[in-house]
């Protein structure tokens, strides 16, 4: 018997939850990269989990990976700004950088 | 228990285990390697609800590309500051706040619902051969489009980056 | 041509504004003239109507348009005009304000900063002034209120005293918690009069004198005579009167919800402090008079204990609390608080002297508090310094500015030949003939507000005794060399007020006859409509 | 001012309006003449006061003993009620029209030289000039609130005028105190002003009197206006102003005295006494018999000879007031008449001591109170005219035959025992006789200590009478101090003055008052004769008895006087200044209720206004994960909102 869908999706709560309060924790840019990889990673598991819901069509699966691609871009572009914005401001606290605020 | 429900479990106790130890950590770089363990984790799970595709791509692409790139920021960044990388935190009590009302929340909703899996066996072997199909006829155009994305991506990080060190000569 | 003197009145200053507004900001001469070239064009304009003016014909003056007809469908229509007319309750006010504008333009010969905003704000207020004592129809009335709320605001908050960011926040929220309260009523009044002018539809009207007929009022609505709805312990028709009361009252301003005054007054630059005491608090006697009574007559008998308990509250605790002041233009608010409870317990009264006292301490106090406040600015000018305390023997070095305050100081305390005697003579007179007349206030409420003359006479003395007797002392030497008497511009604006004080007071009857008919048709009709519908409660 | 109807002749209408409204013209001249020929209205104030005396008297002359006569003049009218500003023309008012100016215009001529180099003549005479006016009003008019404005306009001009020397501290204080006592006392008139108009719809004095019959509400409308009369007139507890306001110029204080502002009070009663109830005028008569004694008592032991003259004058009003209180109207009347001219010369002459050691104490540079009769003596020889008119003056206070107060005070005492045998009533003789036994003695002390005896403080330089101009005013009236000004017969007070009176002149009462006089002249010699000078040799001499009697009641009138006068400073005044401080308390307590309370709401309202706005502002502070956790939280709420 395999465990049941509720598992994963739990597990997948736990991740984007977890995630997210690094994202708002962690005074750290790359850090909340971070929590932002593990809430893509999250919504992933719950794609694939609810496929297993609708065997037929492997349109959770599709979107996952469609996913990935956008992290890999996100985490490419991301990264870039934060080492551009660190040699910049010489800190990556996201606090300090809010030149941006009205 | 048989022994794939023991693995079942096992990885998603690991990935759990390692996304709390992420959230608790306030060094960055073991930070990242947690997230490589928690993103390896993810992929047997992956596997164990039959996407094996997607499972090779998580370790493919994450794990063998956006977390090289991350590890390799969080060494330039060091590497400018010449500082160990301690991270400290804040809004602790809005974070667990706020995580612990979502997660209720969440955990309230996949509760009440009860989903139930066909219990037909899964037919896994066309998988792969489907998800191909898929790509070049039903998501032809979004597969496109992530590919000029990822194209665009690259090009902008380079640019970015480039910026940079244009401006540091 | 007639009909169109009051618009014309009414939009002067507005026009006025509005090529002010294109002048070059540097030449500040130019709006020194033009606002007092408006304010004489309007001087010209009042004498052609007051010698037009029939004053046992009513209402005058009359102009009404269209002005917002909205029809809702089954709702019914929305009609808001542009109705504006004078009668013996306005047109003294409207004078007033006229004359009070050109003293004001004249005081304000010395504004240096700004000079440009300053006067279109003048300008925009002379309008909205004047519009809120001629507007017939309330929604016009509502937007003339407001209209002098904000110009009235800058005018404290950009050029006033030390504190006059507090000031000018405290008056704005305590008005603008009036301007609520009678939004209320005027939302409900909207909701539940009909205008019988066009039949069969229903339509929505603001029309004041619409609101004063309780047939014009739609069945079963909400400020329905005939509706048996309670609100606690009271009909929603008494409520109304409540809100309306207290909106106005504040304006007025009574005890309790007088504390915005002092402080309005103490930081605002002198010509402020005139048209604030002189006119503003006008509005709210005026609002009671037009509007909270007519429309709610028997809330307002049901009241009218309150009403003048309130009113002789505040002239006694007005006038300790003056007596308390260190400073002079405190001093002069509190006395002003303390007169204004005049017009409270005149308009309690219900009687013919009480109401035509009531009136009449309007347009007296606007001319006396005038002169009062023109008075401190004088000293303020010279020494920057209002703490009645730092000064002592004022009489020797400045005898005719002492001679100036002993007049406003005796005319502010009713001392007879001064309008302020007939005036309140009128309220006592009325107010304690109200008892037997009319049996709506107790005798005893006239006795304790001639407590108000005594503590009037005692603060007043006391003050110049403090500053104008004994040895000459000034604190400061710079304040000492400052102190020169009065110069022809001054005379200019104190002289006149002084002798229509004088003229007011000894010879009463032009400006009785205007106010008579109208204070025996205010009464006759809430007392008679009042006793006709029905209590409630 | 409109519908005039004529009563009378126009020349006769042209006199009165002459003699009310030439002091406003003197008092409107005064103000407008430029201030560097302000030496002007010494000359032109006096001038319009003597054609206003004038036309007072032709006034007089023509309407003598014709029957009372009405200017109707309406002010305004009030809904359908007119309120008319009626003149009343009658002996009373004429006569004391006549009395007011011819005073007045005696006081100006006087003031010429009195205040000549004062550096505010202008105000001065302009003020005397209102006073004037004011007065006049009040004895004119013939409604209560005609009468009650020019009521306040005397209050107004005696503030103006005690407080005429602005740099002394003092004067301020007096002349505050005058006229917040007035105040008090007009607030009560007020009151009955508003009692009457709202019983009778009119304040027509006339019109008020007419209708005969006694209301319920008439005991408590007379005790209100009684109340204007107790301020004005300095009655029992008001009259503390009445001594201090000596700190005004000497003239100010011949004027209030005499003929202006303590009058008014008299007179409004005389006017008005058929309105008061036997119940008020009880009251009435307890009060004024209460204010003659105190002062009188107190007159006995002031040194300031102007407060002396005070005390006297509050004595003597008390006893006008007493016997309008007994509802004898003439002998009040007469006794006002008679008091306003010997007072006058009184204060003239106490003026001219003061002037003239002034300018002694000028020439010699040697400074002491000259107004202290401790410090005065011997003046006869140096001022002997002075002396005379004094002495003139002094007799007619005291009451001595042969001079218009003895005959005034004993139309009173006639009138007193006349009246029924009541407690009242003997209580109201004794009063009287004591009071007059107590006013021989001050005025023997007063006129002893200035003139008698050899100098206390010895000028080198000594002092010369006052000029002409002001000697003639003083002798004028002190003449007018003799008994003819009251009938022919020294003896008999019903003359051409008072021709008639419903009680009779009784023979033995007269020869009573003769020989209590001379008594007290007796009494007055020794007591201050002995007290002041060698008095152990008297003593131990011929009159053990009479020297212990009058030991013992020169004891128990100075104690008694000691006590009048504590009473008067201490408790009177402490309940004036205690009020004051409780007003002041009060203020203060209702200003921190102000500020703490009331405005502590307000500002409670805006410190929560503002932290509401602190608050929703740390949303924006621009820091991102505040703004996830706001945006989380709201999708939080948003999704517990949408799907529970």
């Amino acid at each position: 018997m395999m465990p049941s869908l509720q598992h994963l999706l739990y597990l997948a709560a736990f991740l984007f939850c977890t995630g997210l309060a690094v994202v708002m924790v962690k005074r750290n840019t790359i850090m909340m990269l971070l929590g932002i990889e593990l809430m893509l990673n999250a919504s992933n598991l719950n794609l694939v989990a609810f496929n297993r819901l609708y065997p037929a069509s492997l349109d959770g699966q599709m979107f996952a990976l469609f996913v990935i691609i956008v992290a890999v871009c996100e985490a490419a572009v991301g990264l870039a700004i934060v080492l551009r914005v660190y040699q910049h401001y010489q800190t990556s606290v996201p606090d300090e950088i809010s030149e941006l605020k009205g | 228990m048989n022994t794939l429900t023991f693995i079942f479990y096992f990885f998603m106790l690991t990935a759990a285990a390692s996304a709390t130890g992420i959230l608790l950590s306030r060094n960055v770089f073991k930070a990242a390697l947690m997230l490589l363990v928690c993103l390896l984790s993810i992929a047997a799970l992956y596997v164990l609800s039959f996407a094996e595709f997607v499972a090779i791509t998580q370790i493919l692409v994450y794990a063998g590309g956006v977390l090289v790139v991350i590890i390799f920021g969080i060494m330039l960044t060091s590497k400018l500051s010449g500082k160990p990388l301690q991270v400290g935190h804040t809004n602790i009590f809005a974070a667990v706040l706020s995580g612990i009302l979502l997660f209720a929340l969440l955990a309230n909703f996949i509760t009440d619902d009860v989903f139930a899996v066909p219990q037909h066996a899964v037919e896994t072997q066309g998988a792969l051969q489907t998800i191909g199909t898929n790509f070049m006829t039903a998501y032809s155009l979004p597969f496109e489009i992530a590919g000029i994305l990822l194209l665009a991506a690259l090009i902008g990080a380079a640019a970015i980056t480039s910026f940079m060190k244009s401006k540091k000569v | 041509m007639q009909q169109y003197l009051l618009s014309g009145l009414l939009f002067t200053p507005l026009v006025a504004a509005f090529i002010a507004l294109f002048l070059p900001s540097h030449a500040s001469g130019t709006f020194k003239l033009v606002t007092l070239i408006t304010c004489v064009i309007q001087v010209v304009l009042l004498l052609l109507m007051l010698s037009v003016y029939d004053s046992t014909g009513g209402l005058q003056f009359v102009e009404q348009h269209a002005w917002i007809t909205l029809d809702l469908g089954s709702w019914g229509i929305l009609k808001a005009e542009y109705l504006v007319g004078l009668d013996g309750l306005s047109l003294p006010l409207v004078s007033l304000t006229v004359g009070v504008m050109l003293i004001t333009t004249l005081s304000s010969w010395t504004v240096e900063k700004n000079v440009k905003g300053y006067f279109i704000l003048l300008l925009i207020l002379n309008t909205a002034i004047i519009g809120t004592f001629a507007a017939l129809d309330f929604l016009l009335f509502y937007l003339f209120f407001e209209f002098m709320l904000l110009p009235m605001f800058f005018l404290i908050g950009i050029w006033g005293g030390a504190r006059r960011e507090y000031a000018s926040v405290k008056f704005f929220l305590y008005t603008l918690l009036g301007s609520i309260l009678i939004l209320v009523a005027l939302i409900a009044l909207y909701i539940s009069v009909n205008d019988p002018s066009v039949p069969g539809r229903l339509v929505h009207s603001f029309n004041l004198l619409h609101m004063r007929d309780p047939k014009n009022f739609i069945s079963n609505a909400i400020l329905d005579p005939n509706n048996p709805w309670m609100i606690g312990p009271l009909s929603a028709r008494y409520w109304a009167f409540l809100l309306l009361f207290i909106g106005f009252a504040i304006k007025l301003p009574m005890v309790p919800l007088h504390t915005w005054l002092p402080d309005a007054h103490v930081e605002a630059p002198t010509p402020v402090s005139v048209v604030l005491a002189a006119l503003l608090l006008k509005i709210g006697g005026y609002g009671l008079l037009r509007i909270a009574y007519p429309i709610f007559p028997e809330a307002a008998l049901y009241f009218s204990w309150l009403v003048a308990l309130l009113g002789v509250i505040s002239i006694v605790y007005g006038a300790l609390t003056a007596m308390a002041s260190k400073d002079l233009k405190r001093l002069i608010a509190y006395s002003s608080v303390s007169h204004m409870g005049f017009v409270l317990l005149g308009i309690a009264s219900l009687t013919i002297e009480g109401v035509t006292g009531a009136v009449y301490q309007m347009v007296s106090h606007g001319i006396i508090s005038a002169m009062l406040f023109l008075l401190a600015g004088v000293l303020y000018d010279r020494t920057h310094d209002r703490v009645i305390d730092n000064y002592s023997g004022l009489a020797a070095k400045m005898p005719v500015f002492f001679a100036a305050v002993l007049v406003a100081f005796f005319a502010s305390m009713g001392l007879p030949g001064f309008s302020g005697f007939i005036a309140e003579v009128m309220v006592f007179l009325g107010a304690f003939k109200s008892g037997s007349a009319n049996g709506l206030l107790h005798e005893s409420f006239a006795i304790i507000a001639t407590l108000g003359l005594v503590l009037g006479a005692a603060y007043y003395l006391w003050a110049l005794q403090r500053m104008f007797f004994g040895p000459f002392h000034v604190k400061g030497d710079a304040a000492a060399i400052a102190l020169t008497d009065l110069n022809n511009r001054e005379y200019s604006m104190l002289v006149p007020l002084a002798i229509a004080a004088l003229i007011f007071g000894i010879f009463p009857q032009p400006l009785i006859s205007w106010i008579n008919p109208f204070a025996q048709h205010f009464s006759d009709a809430v007392l008679t409509l009042g006793k006709s519908l029905t209590p409630i409660h | 001012m409109t519908a005039l109807s004529f009563h009378t002749d126009p020349t006769l209408l042209l006199c009165i309006f002459a003699a009310l409204l030439l002091p406003l013209l003197s008092f409107g001249a005064s103000v407008l003449t430029p201030r560097q020929y302000s030496w002007l209205v010494s000359f032109n104030a006096p001038l319009l006061l003597l054609v206003s005396a004038i036309c007072a008297a032709v006034a007089l002359t023509s309407r003598w003993n014709d029957d009372p006569a009405l200017f109707q003049i309406t002010w305004f009218t009030v809904g359908d009620q007119p309120l008319s500003a009626n003149i009343l023309l009658t002996n009373t008012s004429l006569l004391m029209l006549v009395v007011v100016s011819v005073i007045s215009f005696l006081v100006h001529l006087y003031s010429t030289g009195y205040m000549a180099g004062d550096n505010d003549l202008k105000k001065y005479f302009a003020m005397l000039g209102f006073f004037t006016f004011s007065m006049q009003g009040i004895v004119l008019a013939d409604n209560l609130l005609i009468l009650f404005v020019f009521w306040e306009l005397v209050g107004f001009s005696s503030y103006m005028l005690i407080g005429h020397w602005t740099e002394k501290l003092a004067a301020g204080q007096a002349s505050k105190k005058a006229f917040i006592l007035n105040r008090i006392g007009d607030a009560g008139f007020l009151v009955g002003l508003m009692i009457v108009w709202a019983n009778t719809g009119t304040l027509g004095i006339t019109e008020l009197l007419s209708s005969g019959s006694t209301y319920q509400w008439q005991t408590a409308a007379s005790l209100c206006i009684f109340c204007g009369v107790i301020g004005k007139s300095a009655q029992f507890p008001l009259f503390s102003w009445l001594p201090d306001a000596m700190e005004g110029p000497t003239p100010v204080s011949a004027l209030i005295h005499a003929a202006t502002m303590v009058a008014a009070g008299v007179y409004l009663l005389v006017r008005i006494h058929p309105l008061f109830t036997p119940m008020a005028l009880t009251v009435v008569a307890v009060t004024g018999m209460a204010t003659a004694i105190i002062g009188s008592l107190a007159a006995l032991f002031q040194y300031d000879i102007k407060r002396i003259l005070a005390y006297s004058t509050m004595s003597q009003l008390g006893l006008m007031v007493m016997a309008i209180g007994i509802g004898i109207v003439n002998a009040a009347l007469l006794h006002l008449f008679t008091h306003a001219f010997f007072k006058a010369c009184l204060f003239l002459s106490a003026g001219s001591v003061i002037h003239a050691l002034h300018r002694a104490q000028l020439r010699a540079h040697h400074h002491f109170d000259v107004q202290d009769i401790r410090n005065l003596g011997g003046l006869r020889q140096n001022l002997p005219v002075t002396f005379l008119t004094f002495l003139l003056g002094g007799a007619s206070l005291a009451g001595i035959p042969f001079f218009s107060g003895f005959l005034s005070k004993e139309a009173i005492l006639a009138a007193v025992w006349s009246t029924d045998s009541s407690v009242l009533s003997w209580s109201l003789l004794v009063a009287m006789v004591s009071v007059s036994f107590i006013t021989v003695l001050y005025t023997f002390r007063m006129i002893w200590y200035i003139f008698m005896g050899e100098a206390r403080k010895p000028l080198p330089v000594a002092p010369v009478e006052p000029p002409v101009i002001m000697r003639m005013p003083v002798v004028l009236l002190a003449l007018c101090s003799l008994w003819l000004v009251v009938s022919w017969n020294p003896f008999d007070f019903i003359g051409w003055l008072l021709p008639e009176a419903y009680y009779t002149h009784v023979a033995w009462v007269t020869a009573f008052s003769v020989v209590w006089i001379a008594a007290a002249l007796g009494v007055s010699y020794f007591v201050f004769r002995t007290a002041r000078f060698d008095s152990n040799a008297i003593l131990e001499n011929a009159f053990y008895v009479d020297a212990a009697g009058s030991k013992v009641l020169g004891k128990i009138v100075q104690i008694s006087a000691t006590t009048a006068s504590h009473i008067d400073r201490k408790w009177i005044d402490g309940l004036i200044h205690g009020s004051a401080y409780a007003h002041i308390t009060i203020a203060h307590i209702t200003g921190w209720v102000d500020r703490t309370l009331v405005d502590g709401f307000v500002n409670g309202v805006a410190y929560l206004s503002k932290g509401i706005g602190a608050f929703t502002r740390s949303f924006q502070a621009g820091k991102i994960q505040v703004y996830i956790f706001w945006a989380i939280l709201a999708i939080i709420i948003f999704l517990i909102w949408t799907l529970k």
